[in-house]
This record gives C-alpha cells, sequence and structure tokens, in this order.
C-alpha cells in the first residue's frame, strides 16, 4: 500500500463525493430541457444535501440502532467502492484490498442496510419497499457475478487494475462480442440497482410504486443526507465502472498529477455521457410493473451468459 | 501433545457423561455444560495444533473392540473438521447452562449431550472402519435421543426423530457396505492401508465405493435428494443441539466423501466432482429458495443449512473437476474455499440457531410472522444475530464473505480450460452460487427483519427479555468468532494449506499466500484484505458521522410516531411480515416451488360486497418429499402388509419357515 | 481488412445473429419479432459479406446482398402481412413464461457449443469457430416452433431456423455457391407461402390462430 | 405578469388523424412524434420576473435556513381540486418553479414545506396534525387558497373542522379561488429566495 497510491484513492473518493451530486443535477437539467422546462440548476443536489443537514433528525418511537446505523453503512460502503473502483487511475491503492466481487458485496451490503432499516420503520411502505429491492437485487446478482466471470476470463483476473489495465493493453477487446455483451448485461443491472427507469422511478410520489423512496420513507434531516449523498454516489459508481472497465482510455497509469486531471476529465465526460444516455431513454420510456422486471433482470442474465460462453468459445 | 489434549477431551466427556448421570438437576446442567465445554475446549486444542503444524497423531487400541479395534488418524484435514465441531461446541455447551435451566434438563438429554460432542470431534479423528462406523453410530444415537428431547411437549419431535433415525441408518448402511467393499479390495481395514492398496481396485468398483460413500455421507450432510430429515430434525432439537447438528455434525458428511473420495480412493474420473458438483448446485438452490419462504426460523436455517452445505458441496466437486483436468493448484482453491466454509458455517450457523433459541425461549415461538421489535428488548441477542446474518450473507468484512469470495476466485479462474465439462460447468455454478447468494440475503434481511426489527407482532414478543448471562456469552463468542475468522487470514493461511494436503487425490501446493493484511492465491491475479476492508468502512463510516454532527445545527426528535400516512392508529397489523417479505420471489420463482395458496374471504351477511375478514396462508412442501419419498414409503407399507400375510400367529408355520430356512441353509452351505 | 479485425467483425455478426434470436424469444409484441427476423436477416447478410471480402469472393458478396433482400426484405415482409392480417391479440402467447423460455435458450447454446466441440478443434479458422453459433440459432428457432402457440410465431421460427442453418453453411463452408443458396431460399420462400396460406385458412375456418385450439381437430 | 403562450399539447405534429395503423408503425411514428414535438416546442417555460418579494419576521429566518432548497409535500384536507389542479400547472413546462429549487417529495419526512388546500374537513384535521407534526423543521406552512385561509364559500359547513390556521400554524397565505400558478409560483419563490 504505497503512499503515493492511498493519496489517488483519497483524491479519488473526495473527487466521487464533490462530483455526484452535480451528476444528478445535470440529469435532472437534462430531463426538464427535453420536457420543454428550464430545470433546476446543476447545483441543487448539494443546496438540498446542504439544507437536510441543518434539518431536524426525527426518529421515531418504533425504530433502533438499525435505523440509525443504517445511513452510515450506507454511506460508508458506496464511499469505499468509490475508492476502490479504479476512476483515475489502475494504480489505486485499494486494488488489493478488494476486486470486483469486493465491490459487488460492497454494494450489497449497502443495500441490505437499507433494507433492515426500510423494515425498521415498521410501516407497510417501508416493508414493501424492502421487500423489492431485495428482490430486484436478489435476482441481479448472478447476472453482475456472471458479466464479470466474462471479463476475467479475457483477461485472467478478477482485480479492477487488471482487467483495466489488460483492455488498455488490447484495444481491441473493448469491441469484442463478450465484451459488449457483458456492457449490455451490466448496463441493465445498474439501471435496477440504482432505480432509475424502467424499474424505479426516482421521482414518484405515488408510494405503491416505490422501491427506493419507499424504504427512505421514514428518514429526514442529516440522515437523509446521507442517503441521497449515497444514492448519488452510487449512480456515480455503477457509471463509472461501466465506462472505464469497458472503455478505460484516458484513465492514468502513473500517479502524475497532470495525467490524474486528464484522466479526471476523461472519466468525467465519459460517466455524463452514460448519465445523458439515461436521462435522455427516461424521457421516453414508461416503468415497468414490478413482475415483469424479472423478464428484464433473465434478459441480461442471459446477455451475460452469452458473454462468458462468448469469451471462452471464441476467444 | 495432540495426544495429551485429545485424552483430556475423552476424560472431560466422561466425567461431563458421570455428571449427567449422578448430579441433581440443577447442579447437573451446570456441570455437564462446564465439563462439555472444557472437553470441546481440549478437542479444539488438539485440533489447533495439528493445523499449526504439530505432527499427525496417530494411535491403536487393538483390543478395545473386537474386529480391528480402534484407530486414531489425526491429521490436519480431520483436524478441520474437529476444529469446527469444537468452535460451537463450547459456546453451545455454555449456553446449554442458561439454556438447560430453564428447558430440557433431564437425565438422558444431558447425558447424550457430552457423548455428542465427544463423537463429533472424534469422528474425524477415527483411522479404521470400525473405529469410524463405532464413534459415527454414538453420534447417530446421542443425536436422536437429543432429537426428542422436548417430545413430550412437542409431537412434531417424534415424527422428526422417526425421519431422522431411519435416513441415518439407512445412510450408515451404505456406508458401511462402501468401506467395506473398499477394505476387502485393500485387504486392510485401517485407513493406511486402504489408501495405499486402493489401488488394487479396479475403476468400476472404486465408483461404486465412491457413489455409495457420497450416498451415505450426503444423506448426513443434508444434500438434495436425501435432505428430508435435515429440516425436520434441526428445528425439533434443543437449540444448542441445533447449533452442533448444523454446525458441526452436517459437516462430517462433507468429511466422509473427502476422506473417502480423495483421500482413501486418491480421487477418480472428473464425472466424481461433476457429480459432487450437481449435487451441491442442487442443494443451494433448493436449500435457499425453502428458506425464503420459510417463516419457521429454525425451519428457515435448517434449510438454509443444506444451502450451505450445497456451496461447500460445489467448491469439493470443482475442486475434483479441476484435479482431473490437472490443474492442481485451482483445485487446492477451491478446496481451501470449501474447507474454510466448513468453519465459517459452523460459526454462523451455530450462532444463528443459538439466537433462534434465545428467541424461542423469550417468547416461545419461531414463527417470524409473530415476533418483532425484539431489537430493543434484547439488545445483545439482536446484535449478536445481526452479526451472524450478515456473515451468512456472505457480506464484508465479515467471514462469510472471505470463503465465498475464494469459492468465486476459483470457479472464475477455471477458464480457460480445455474441458468441455469445465467450461459448461463453471458459468453455471457461478450463476447458481450469485443467485443463492442474493436469495440468502434477502432471506436474512427478512429472518433478522421481521424478527428483531420495527413492532412486536405478538403478545409474546411484546412481553419478551433478555436471555440469561451464560446464553448471551455463547452468542458474544461465536458472534466473535465471525468476525476474528474474518479479520484474521494470516492465521488462516498455513492451516488451510496443511489441510489441503492432506487430500492427496485433489490438490498440492499452497493456495493462499497472505503477508499478513493481503490474502492472495497460488496462480490467481486477485487480492484480498478483509481488515483494511474493515477499516475502510469504519473510517467512512466515523467520518461520516462526524460531518454530520459536526455543526450541531440539528436537533434530534425522538419517539415520535412513526410516518404513516396520516392514519389516525400505526399498528404491528400493518408491518409486513415474513410471508409477505418474501411474497415477490416466491412469484418470481413460482414454477420451481409450486407453493399451496389459500385465500379465505368472509363476506359479511348483509351483502357480497362487504368483507369481513381475508384470511392469505401460503405453504411449500417439500417436492422430494412429496414426489419421492412418500410414494416410497407407501410401497414399502404395502410391502409390509403383504408380508404380515405370511404372519398369522400360527406358532406351527412359524416352526414350519424356521425347517425350510435350515434346510436352504445346509443345502447351501454344501 | 487485417486478419484480427476480420475475426473481430465475424464475431460481431455471427454473435449478433444469436442475440436477436434471445432478442425474438424476449420480446412480446409479434410485429418487433417479426422486426428482430429481419434484422436477423441483415447480420447474416453481414456474415457473409465480411467473409466475402475477407477472401477477395466477389460471389459470396453477391450472395450477401442476395440474403440481404431476401432475408430483411422479402421474407420478413410477407411475414409480417400475415400478422398485420390477423385482428387477434398481437401478443406473443407462450406455453413457459418468458424467464424460462430465455434460460432453456442458454442451456441449448452450452448444448451447441459442447457438442461441436470437437468439429471446431479440427480447424483454427475463426469461421470455423464461431459454428455453435449458427447451430444455436437453429435449436433456439426450434424452441420456438415447440412452445409458442400462434401459427405466425412459428413461421417466424422457421424462419430463424433457416437463418441458422444458412449461417452454418457460411462458415462451415467459407461461403456456398449461389445457386445452393438460390434453391435454398427458394425452397424456404415456398415453405413460408405454405404456411402464410395455411394460416389464412385456418383464421378463416375458425377465426384464430392458436394452435392449442387445433387440438380439438384430433378427432 | 406575461400571459403564457398557448402550446399544443395534442400529441403528434399537425393534427394526427386517427387511422388505423399498424401498430409497429404507430409505436415508432410516437417515439418519432415526441422526438419531432421536443425539436419544435423547444423551451415553454416563462421568463421569470426578477427577484421575489422578500419575506419577513420569523419567516424569513426560517426560509433562509432552507438555503434554496425548497421541498414541498401537498396536503389536501379538503379541496374542490381546483387548487390542486393549479398547483400542479405551477410544477409543469410553463411555470415551471423547480428552477427555483422546489420540488415535490412522497413523505413529510423529506419536506420543508407543506402546501395545504381546502378547508381542514373534520375527518383530515388529525392527519393534518399528523403530516404537520411529521415534518422535520426548520419548516413552513402556505394556506392555498381562499378555502385554506379562511374556509371559502363551505365556511360552517357541517362537515367542515375550520381554516387551516385553525388547526396547524400558517407562515405564508396565497388568496385565489384558485390562485392562479403565478401567485403559487411567487409565493414558493420567497422562500427558495430566488
Amino acid at each position: 500500500m504505497s503512499l503515493t497510491g492511498t493519496a489517488v484513492a483519497l483524491l479519488q473518493v473526495v473527487l466521487t463525493i464533490a462530483a455526484a451530486p452535480f451528476l444528478v443535477g445535470v440529469m435532472r437539467l437534462i430531463r426538464a430541457r427535453l420536457e420543454g422546462r428550464v430545470g433546476p440548476p446543476i447545483v441543487q443536489p448539494w443546496r438540498d444535501l446542504r439544507k437536510l443537514l441543518g434539518k431536524d433528525r426525527m426518529v421515531s418511537d418504533n425504530t433502533g440502532w438499525v435505523f440509525s446505523i443504517a445511513p452510515l453503512v450506507l454511506l460508508a460502503s458506496a464511499t469505499l467502492v468509490a475508492g476502490i473502483v479504479p476512476f483515475l487511475s489502475t494504480k489505486s491503492a485499494l486494488d488489493q484490498v478488494g476486486d470486483l466481487f469486493a465491490v459487488v458485496y460492497l454494494l450489497l451490503l449497502g443495500t441490505v442496510f437499507l433494507s433492515l432499516a426500510g423494515l425498521d420503520a415498521g410501516t407497510a411502505f417501508g416493508g414493501m419497499g424492502s421487500s423489492r429491492a431485495m428482490t430486484i437485487t436478489a435476482i441481479a446478482e448472478p447476472t453482475v457475478l456472471v458479466a464479470i466471470f466474462a471479463l476475467s476470463v479475457s483477461t485472467g483476473s478478477s482485480n479492477l487494475g487488471s482487467i483495466v489495465a489488460a483492455t488498455l493493453a488490447h484495444p481491441a477487446t473493448a469491441a469484442s462480442p463478450e465484451s459488449l455483451l457483458a456492457f449490455a448485461a451490466l448496463a441493465v443491472v445498474t439501471i435496477a440497482e440504482t432505480g432509475r427507469i424502467p424499474v424505479d422511478n426516482p421521482n414518484t410520489h405515488l408510494e405503491l410504486t416505490m422501491i427506493h423512496e419507499a424504504m427512505v420513507l421514514e428518514y429526514s434531516g442529516p440522515d437523509l443526507a446521507l442517503i441521497e449523498l449515497a444514492a448519488h454516489l452510487r449512480l456515480v459508481v455503477f457509471l463509472g465502472l461501466l465506462s472505464n472497465l469497458f472503455v478505460p482510455w484516458g484513465i492514468a497509469t502513473t500517479a502524475q498529477p497532470l495525467q490524474l486531471l486528464g484522466a479526471a476529465v476523461a472519466v468525467a465526460v465519459k460517466i455524463v455521457v452514460l448519465a445523458a444516455v439515461i436521462a435522455i431513454v427516461e424521457v421516453f420510456m414508461a416503468k415497468v410493473r414490478l413482475f415483469r422486471v424479472p423478464e428484464l433482470l433473465a434478459a441480461s442474465f442471459v446477455l451475460a451468459f452469452l458473454a462468458v460462453t462468448a469469451s471462452f468459445f471464441l476467444a | 501433545m495432540v495426544g495429551v489434549a485429545l485424552g483430556i477431551a475423552a476424560i472431560a466427556a466422561t466425567l461431563a457423561m458421570a455428571a449427567g448421570c449422578v448430579l441433581p438437576e440443577r447442579a447437573r446442567v451446570v456441570w455437564v455444560g462446564i465439563l462439555t465445554a472444557a472437553s470441546a475446549t481440549a478437542g479444539g486444542v488438539a485440533g489447533i495444533a495439528v493445523l499449526a503444524g504439530s505432527a499427525r497423531f496417530t494411535a491403536n487400541y487393538p483390543d478395545l473392540l473386537p474386529l480391528g479395534g480402534i484407530r486414531i488418524e489425526f491429521d490436519a484435514l480431520s483436524a478441520i473438521f474437529t476444529v469446527a465441531a469444537a468452535l460451537v461446541a463450547v459456546p453451545a455447551s455454555i449456553y446449554g447452562i442458561g439454556y438447560g435451566l430453564h428447558g430440557p434438563s433431564s437425565r438422558p438429554v444431558q447425558v447424550a449431550y457430552p457423548l455428542l460432542v465427544w463423537s463429533l470431534m472424534m469422528v474425524p479423528a477415527a483411522g479404521n472402519v470400525t473405529g469410524l462406523v463405532v464413534l459415527w453410530e454414538l453420534m447417530a444415537i446421542s443425536s436422536l435421543i437429543l432429537v426428542l428431547a422436548e417430545h413430550q411437549h412437542n409431537p412434531e419431535a417424534r415424527t422428526a426423530a422417526q425421519w431422522y433415525a431411519v435416513v441415518t441408518h439407512l445412510s450408515l448402511l451404505a456406508i458401511v457396505v462402501a468401506l467395506l467393499i473398499l477394505a476387502h479390495g485393500a485387504g486392510g481395514e485401517s485407513f493406511a492401508a486402504m489408501r495405499s492398496g486402493a489401488g488394487r481396485l479396479g475403476p468400476g468398483v472404486t465408483s461404486v465405493v465412491f457413489l455409495l460413500a457420497l450416498l451415505g455421507f450426503g444423506a448426513k450432510a443434508g444434500v438434495v435428494p436425501v435432505h428430508v430429515w435435515l429440516p425436520r430434525a434441526h428445528p425439533e432439537a434443543p437449540s444448542h443441539v441445533s447449533a452442533l447438528m448444523s454446525g458441526a455434525m452436517v459437516k462430517l458428511g462433507i468429511y466422509g466423501v473427502v476422506r473417502v473420495g480423495w483421500d482413501l480412493l486418491g480421487g477418480g474420473p472428473g464425472w466424481w466432482g461433476a457429480v459432487v458438483l450437481i449435487v451441491g448446485l442442487a442443494s443451494a438452490m433448493f436449500g435457499i429458495l425453502h428458506a425464503l419462504l420459510a417463516s419457521d426460523l429454525k425451519r428457515l436455517l435448517a434449510y438454509s443449512t443444506t444451502e450451505n452445505v450445497g456451496l461447500i458441496f460445489i467448491g469439493i466437486g470443482a475442486a475434483g473437476l479441476f484435479a482431473s483436468t490437472g490443474n492442481r493448484p485451482l483445485a487446492a482453491v477451491a478446496l481451501a474455499a470449501a474447507l474454510l466454509h466448513v468453519i465459517n458455517h459452523a460459526a454462523f450457523k451455530g450462532l444463528l440457531f443459538l439466537g433462534a433459541g434465545s428467541i424461542h425461549s423469550a417468547t416461545g415461538t419461531r414463527d417470524l410472522d409473530s415476533l418483532g421489535g425484539l431489537a430493543r428488548r434484547m439488545p445483545v441477542t439482536a446484535a449478536t444475530f445481526a452479526v451472524g446474518a450478515l456473515a451468512i450473507a456472505a457480506l464484508p468484512p465479515l467471514n462469510g464473505f472471505v470463503s465465498e469470495w475464494l469459492l468465486l476466485q476459483s470457479l472464475v479462474h477455471s477458464l480457460p480450460s480445455k474441458a468441455v465439462a469445465v467450461a459448461v460447468a463453471m458459468p453455471v455454478a457461478v450463476a447458481v452460487v450469485a443467485l443463492v447468494g442474493g436469495l440468502v440475503a434477502a432471506t436474512f434481511v427478512k429472518a433478522f427483519g421481521t424478527a428483531f426489527l420495527a413492532m412486536p407482532r405478538s403478545v409474546e414478543a411484546e412481553q419478551a427479555h433478555e436471555s440469561p448471562r451464560t446464553m448471551q456469552i455463547g452468542l458474544v463468542a461465536l458472534a466473535g468468532m465471525c468476525v476474528a475468522l474474518a479479520l484474521a487470514p494470516t492465521v488462516l493461511a498455513e492451516p488451510l494449506r496443511r489441510a489441503t494436503v492432506a487430500v492427496a487425490g485433489l490438490s498440492s501446493g499452497r493456495p493462499i499466500h497472505t503477508n499478513g493484511v493481503y490474502l492472495q492465491l497460488s496462480g490467481i491475479q486477485a487480492g484480498l484484505s478483509p481488515l483494511l476492508l474493515a477499516t475502510g468502512l469504519g473510517v467512512m463510516m466515523v467520518v461520516a458521522l462526524a460531518v454530520v454532527r459536526r455543526r450541531r445545527v440539528h436537533h434530534t426528535v425522538r419517539d415520535i410516531p412513526a410516518w404513516g400516512c396520516g392514519r389516525t392508529l400505526q399498528t404491528a397489523r400493518m408491518e409486513y411480515t415474513a410471508t409477505s417479505f418474501a411474497e415477490p420471489l416466491q412469484r418470481v420463482f413460482d414454477d420451481v416451488l409450486h407453493p399451496e395458496i389459500d385465500v379465505d374471504v368472509d363476506h359479511r351477511t348483509e351483502s357480497r360486497h362487504y368483507i369481513e375478514a381475508i384470511r392469505y396462508r401460503r405453504q411449500t412442501r417439500d417436492a422430494f418429499e412429496q414426489r419421492l419419498y412418500l410414494p416410497l414409503l407407501g410401497v414399502v407399507r404395502r410391502a409390509g402388509d403383504a408380508a404380515r400375510r405370511v404372519q398369522n400367529g400360527s406358532i406351527h408355520r412359524y416352526l414350519t419357515f424356521s425347517l425350510i430356512t435350515l434346510i436352504v441353509v445346509l443345502i447351501a452351505a454344501r | 481488412m487485417s486478419k484480427t479485425a476480420f475475426v473481430q467483425l465475424l464475431d460481431l455478426a455471427a454473435g449478433l445473429v444469436l442475440v436477436i434470436s434471445f432478442a425474438a424469444l424476449w420480446l412480446r409484441r409479434l410485429a418487433t419479432v417479426a422486426r428482430m427476423i429481419a434484422v436477423q436477416g441483415l447480420a447474416l447478410a453481414a456474415v457473409a459479406a465480411v467473409i466475402g471480402i475477407y477472401e477477395h469472393e466477389s460471389e459470396l458478396v453477391g450472395v450477401a446482398v442476395l440474403v440481404g433482400i431476401l432475408r430483411a426484405g422479402v421474407l420478413p415482409g410477407l411475414i409480417r402481412r400475415a400478422v398485420r392480417a390477423g385482428d387477434e391479440l398481437r401478443e406473443v402467447e407462450s406455453i413457459i413464461n418468458v424467464p424460462a423460455s430465455l434460460l432453456a435458450a442458454s442451456a441449448l447454446t452450452l448444448v451447441s457449443y459442447a457438442t461441436t466441440r470437437d468439429v471446431v478443434a479440427l480447424s483454427p479458422a475463426p469461421q470455423v469457430r464461431a459454428i455453435p453459433l449458427g447451430i444455436a440459432v437453429v435449436l433456439i428457432g426450434m424452441l420456438m416452433i415447440v412452445t409458442r402457440r400462434k401459427a405466425v410465431l412459428q413461421m417466424m421460427a422457421v424462419l430463424m431456423i433457416d437463418n441458422g442453418i444458412a449461417l452454418v453453411m457460411f462458415l462451415g463452408t467459407s461461403g456456398v455457391p449461389l445457386a445452393i443458396e438460390l434453391g435454398i431460399a427458394s425452397d424456404v420462400l415456398l415453405a413460408v407461402f405454405i404456411l402464410q396460406v395455411l394460416t389464412n385458412r385456418i383464421r378463416t375456418k375458425f377465426g384464430g390462430t392458436d394452435l392449442d385450439q387445433l387440438r380439438a381437430l384430433r378427432d | 405578469m406575461a400571459v403564457p403562450r398557448v402550446v399544443s399539447t395534442r400529441f403528434g405534429a399537425g393534427g394526427e388523424k386517427h387511422r388505423h395503423k399498424p401498430e409497429h408503425d404507430r409505436e415508432r411514428a410516437a417515439v418519432l412524434n415526441l422526438v419531432r414535438k421536443i425539436i419544435r416546442v423547444g423551451r415553454v417555460t416563462e421568463p421569470h420576473d426578477a427577484d421575489p418579494a422578500p419575506l419577513e419576521g420569523v419567516v424569513a429566518a426560517t426560509a433562509d435556513r432552507l438555503h434554496g432548497s425548497v421541498q414541498v409535500r401537498q396536503v389536501d384536507a379538503g379541496s374542490c381540486n381546483g387548487c390542486e389542479a393549479e398547483f400542479s400547472a405551477a410544477f409543469g413546462p410553463v411555470y415551471d418553479v423547480e428552477r427555483f429549487g422546489v420540488r415535490l417529495v412522497a413523505s413529510p419526512r423529506h419536506a420543508d414545506v407543506l402546501v395545504v388546500t381546502g378547508p381542514v374537513t373534520k375527518n383530515m384535521a388529525e392527519p393534518l396534525v399528523k403530516t404537520f407534526e411529521a415534518t422535520p423543521g426548520p419548516k413552513l406552512v402556505i394556506a392555498l387558497g381562499d378555502c385554506a385561509r379562511n374556509c371559502g364559500v363551505f365556511a360552517g359547513g357541517y362537515g367542515v373542522a375550520g381554516a387551516v390556521a385553525d388547526i396547524v400554524p400558517v407562515d405564508i397565505e396565497v388568496p385565489g379561488c384558485p390562485p392562479s400558478p403565478d401567485a403559487i409560483v411567487a409565493a414558493l419563490r420567497q422562500i427558495a429566495g430566488r
């Protein structure tokens, strides 16, 4: 664990946290523009967070310690992942601390705590959100791990740094069938796990259709700020993973400040492009019925599965 | 050193049994608990000594029993399983003191318990067929007595014990036949003789031996399709016994498969591995789906045991496949993952069963749908159960994650491989492991969330109170083990190497490297550091808390009602129950599980359009029980009825039978 | 065209043919499924074109153009007419649910890989490596025939099977003589015509093409 | 105040007739029409006045603590839904109050501002109080419309418990029956400070 590596990881965490709310701001802005509106300024999510930190924290008499620590665990897991994923440099110090599997299970840790918090509130909607969130997470899991399998077959490692380095070394693999299939599979999972349309609607006010929102209905003030920030972070992490695993160009292979700056710009552009695509698609799409979601995830699983098969048999 | 420790274990166990026999009720429970814990500690020390590098311990007692006497061969593979047993047995025994003072304290139970603990630790140490069979039978009978412990006020326990007795003895039959064929062919009944002589058996015979052993040991391990006794027997036993059965006893089935298949027989063709792998995949899926839908907490845990044994079988099967394709370093990783999971599962499943026992003794129910709100009434139980639930869901930074990670690494790095079987099996295996992982998370969110969080759903849950100190000690000790096992990879690397090397038919080399903090695999470019992950999570949480609390501009408003959409009343009846929590997933897997759902609607007398009450009941039957065992039992019963016709009570007829038999024997022995 | 580029393009095009088969199983609207079959025809044409360009065989490029016209234009056009003619519900009805059929199709893909392993081992050429894709398409087409309820879908499945066979031919023989391709295409054309006529007659007689209802005609 | 331009809200360009088209054609046409409409219509939001009127006293201090982020929970305490129609228009493309940092939220726990409409009926009095209590401070209550201010035409009705101010403390009142979206936007902008 070198000093520069640690510095890179810390820098990455700080930058990701700083940028995450802006990304959500950009997505809201794009949606607003397509709907003919002016839309909120992109700093608005930051303003929301700042205000929430100063609001009262309300703790109902049903809830216990799970409710209190869940936002902390959720945010901590997302931040840790933000440090592990190679956004800026392949030389992050956390590379050996955890690989892609660790990333997946860390994100699952956050989901589990949020679901427990939803149950802890003791309201019907909290339980409903938890139940649905765990359902979707559980059936999305095979897609994620099988897609990772596909990625690691061609590169021989499940370490993020190695996968990125391998793709950098052999640019042609980025357009091979297996990486395209794995990309498509992970894209579907990203949408499911970050609660975007067509799986969940982040702007919904109707409790019966909620998934993520239903779990956090009981949170207020600083706790809600932590959860919102964690949700923004998770979005950035997923999009960043998606872009840097498959299109890693621009990432720094050393820890020189100039290279890091370039890498930051590159990854920011990639993430914003992906986010813009999601925002645009959301304008044209409706949320699907909850019980059609398994079909969507089954399709993404098939894509991941084909990716493994292709990586093995076509290679 | 090892011999002394094993001796102390035996003496302490004997003293414990004596105490169980002679002492009066209260003193009996206390002394049995203390002495059994001492015995288990000694056994554990012996195991750890071997794992830490002491020479393997062998001893021979030829005069102890007829036939071959009893041989003890205590190597690193045995030690893994003995340590797993001791790991559960020590806390369970201490827990049993508090548990027994309010529950099962009768003489038979208190005598059988130390015997079970001791035989669990000694079965892996057996070095010949006679020793193995005798110890195995001691274990089976003592556990049977313990399953029946609460039969007076629990009729379920009786049917459970019947199933258990039948399956366990049929499995013993399969094991004995397998070992006898092997011993006969190899020309000796000690393991050493069998190991060296196994080469003399033809490939067909070894395969028969392997399949019989897989059947017999698999039944003990509770894998599909011979798992039916497990979800019945484990819930009905007293909880500290359930912990032992799930945490340690089923593992001996795994031990048997590894010992016979890849040590004594020295491994075989690739399809052995494939069969074990398929059995593992089926068990994992089947177990977790039933656990997901169960609302009886202990039944849920029992099905989850089938699932975990399935995962371990996946590891062993994959190791077998890899070894047969010549990739022995990878086989070592897969085997190490399986063995590590044996120990990890002992820790967290023991913990969860003890937690379920605490809940049961505090509320008198195991039904999740009538629990709730226990987190504030039983804080220690809640916190420790949470650790167990997170560990079993394989979430970092707890121990379940480390073994799951190892398992996934070994599966993922199997490609590219020349063998089609590997190429076809591994994507499926990864998908199943992943799906199972997700469902485990859902299952244990359900279990913990509905039992401990929000409002109590019944009066009993409302009046629950924390269990006695001894029970808490047991829980805390096991929770500590779950954390310690995860954070100390250094300690694990060397013992796992010794244990994997002991299985000569599978692996060679050193599966895990470590430099104290990182866990690295041989031949695989992948690293993990649970310690740093835990530190990272902790630091981030503290930082987040500090930032949030820094300015102290906000107030915390407590003790307000939860937001219930402005409704006048917010009651526990509005909460999601365990059944409703699992409903979406049940719908997803409807075609696999075929649950029986009854909805009764009572209308008011005035009009059909007004509804008085709706009742929803869901029951998931075990498909194997329905389709395989009950028809089989029917056949057996019909055969029995037919046989009864022969037996009409006439003494003359019976004498005639004797005469005919005698003549037949004389002719046959001519 | 360099060798690596050729392999990449070939794999992409052939992979697309397979992925579209999965999409055809996944989608619920008859019209979209029909469009998928057309796209599959295009991908198939692309496979032929890529091989033709790489091996400098102008005849194969010609076949590609022909295949494109026939399989992406004419045949799907006929099917679209059949879909449009039916006034019944325009949704796919299936005997097994969508996730199950997708999983079954994945299993079939594995089967096709596992069984063609020895054939593939005979030659290191990238075309030969991709042959299992074609077999998988054929198997998925058959799965579709078995599990789908509408006669129109059976027609599409026939086309899918034929696309799979054509893919295997292109890959296995490095190009099919124009005449053979023409002959087969006309066979399929004939089959589609016959099926369409049959479908129409079924519809006019019984008012729907749900095959399960035809079981009543057995006696 | 500017009068909003009239914008065709009909779906599809150039007055589409309901011809019977094959389904896939219609589907494709829907997406294309949407794209065409997005390009043709562009932005429909009205330009806004320079600055909102400043608030005074305690209300201003509370609004200050929100730092320009106003999350709104709307409570219909017995309204005829006229105010709701105007209120939702305020969030539509023409008035677009979201550009000032105002957002609707799903739970009073997330809210800073409660917008209450209608005379408070007897059945809604308790839920309204509960909603108010469930909202974390600093918080503000807007009584939207004449009914909310003084029960309007429903004053003295047998099912009416009183005006909003009789049940929970009201900080800002927006008159009108129903109030125009402009007025609603103005009130929300006062709180947002933009």
